[in-house]
């Protein structure tokens, strides 16, 4: 399956890149879409989000989602 | 109920107004109105801050501010909500964030306004960057 | 610190954006603005509400009004508080009171701004009378 | 002694006035301030202020001051 992953903030600066689309086996989940896309093991400090809807590690992705990666919020 | 994204300075106090004011249909029903709103500050944590850039992810603010209203709305019926918030380039003394509520009591209108600003804090996905004497970096969050 | 007493109509977003324009030495110091709009309602207790008229004790009000601002000021250490008042005739979906407090955070504009509405509500000597279809009746004290 | 006394609202309607002076003797209290002024009994049912800060039945009022009585204020 297909996916898009975007990157915010400090996670954005340090990967050094804000989107990729990822190619994945089907079902995979969030802490995969991690690794996958970035090569680091996932080590849950990165808050995440499916479809602009906040997600946990175990959560799995289907075909044409949007995933996001970011630190804690601090706007307001 | 509008929840509002902008780039360009943030005048809170014509928002309200004109808010008000476009929302005939509140008139004469809501006895109390609460605003909030955030601001700049030039100075963090014992620091000047000279600038400020406010980064945020469009679709996932605009969608986790329309649900927190609605919850807020649900919980007090309040009978009108508007959030407008800044992203991009901020100046110390700009206001960043707006929140108003109008409702039939204070209760519900104090109530449902701090829900707003404290979930917006914790759940909508803007992250500040400042400019300090040190350089740029990335703001930690609120205890 | 400022109260006033009015009889004309009041704009409350007028007046908090020219107070916090004059106040230049907070500028840059506030992160918080929390502000309160108490407007006429068209009903009360189930009636229609034609006009109001709000006696006060001029004096007195002014006195009230200026100890419960310094009390909301020295207990959360407000940077900056303003009260403006009607009385006299009002009708439907006029303001008649606005609470406007600028602190560092959000906690101290919220609890000082909710502090001097509930202060005012029951020590400002004012007394409204609403007119209905059934006459003229003074308005009993809220619970 | 010489006060001045003023009514607000429904007592000020009930009572068909807005203001009296009025010569006491000495040290007289809040409450017998009333019963000279209004002719009525002190029943407790006013607030009462001397010179614009409220003030009890017992409290005792000097000459020159401002008395004044109201019911529940209703501002806001």
């Amino acid at each position: 399956m297909s996916i898009t992953v975007l990157y915010f903030a400090a996670i954005r600066e340090r990967l050094g890149q804000d989107r990729r689309e990822l190619e994945l086996p089907a079902s995979a989940t969030i802490a995969e879409v991690w690794t996958q896309s970035t090569g680091e093991p996932w080590n849950g400090q990165a808050l995440a989000a499916i479809n602009q809807e906040y997600a946990k590690a175990g959560d799995r992705v289907a075909d044409g989602d949007e995933v996001a990666f970011f630190p804690p919020v601090t706007g307001g | 109920m509008s929840v509002h994204l902008q780039e360009s300075a943030l005048d809170p106090w014509e928002w309200v107004q004109r808010h008000q004011a476009e929302h005939t249909a509140i008139q004469g029903k809501f006895g109390a109105t609460s605003v909030f709103v955030g601001t700049m500050r030039d100075f963090n944590q014992g620091q000047q801050v000279e600038a400020m850039t406010l980064e945020h992810y469009p679709a996932m603010t605009q969608k986790q501010l329309e649900t927190i209203c609605d919850e807020a709305r649900q919980q007090w019926g309040v009978l009108e909500l508007l959030v407008v918030h800044r992203y991009g380039a901020i100046k110390p003394n700009d206001p960043i964030v707006l929140v108003a509520v109008w409702s039939g009591h204070r209760e519900q209108a104090f109530k449902a306004c701090r829900y707003v600003i404290d979930a917006l804090k914790t759940r909508a996905p803007f992250w500040k960057q400042e400019q300090t004497s040190d350089g740029r970096h990335w703001v930690e969050q609120e205890g």
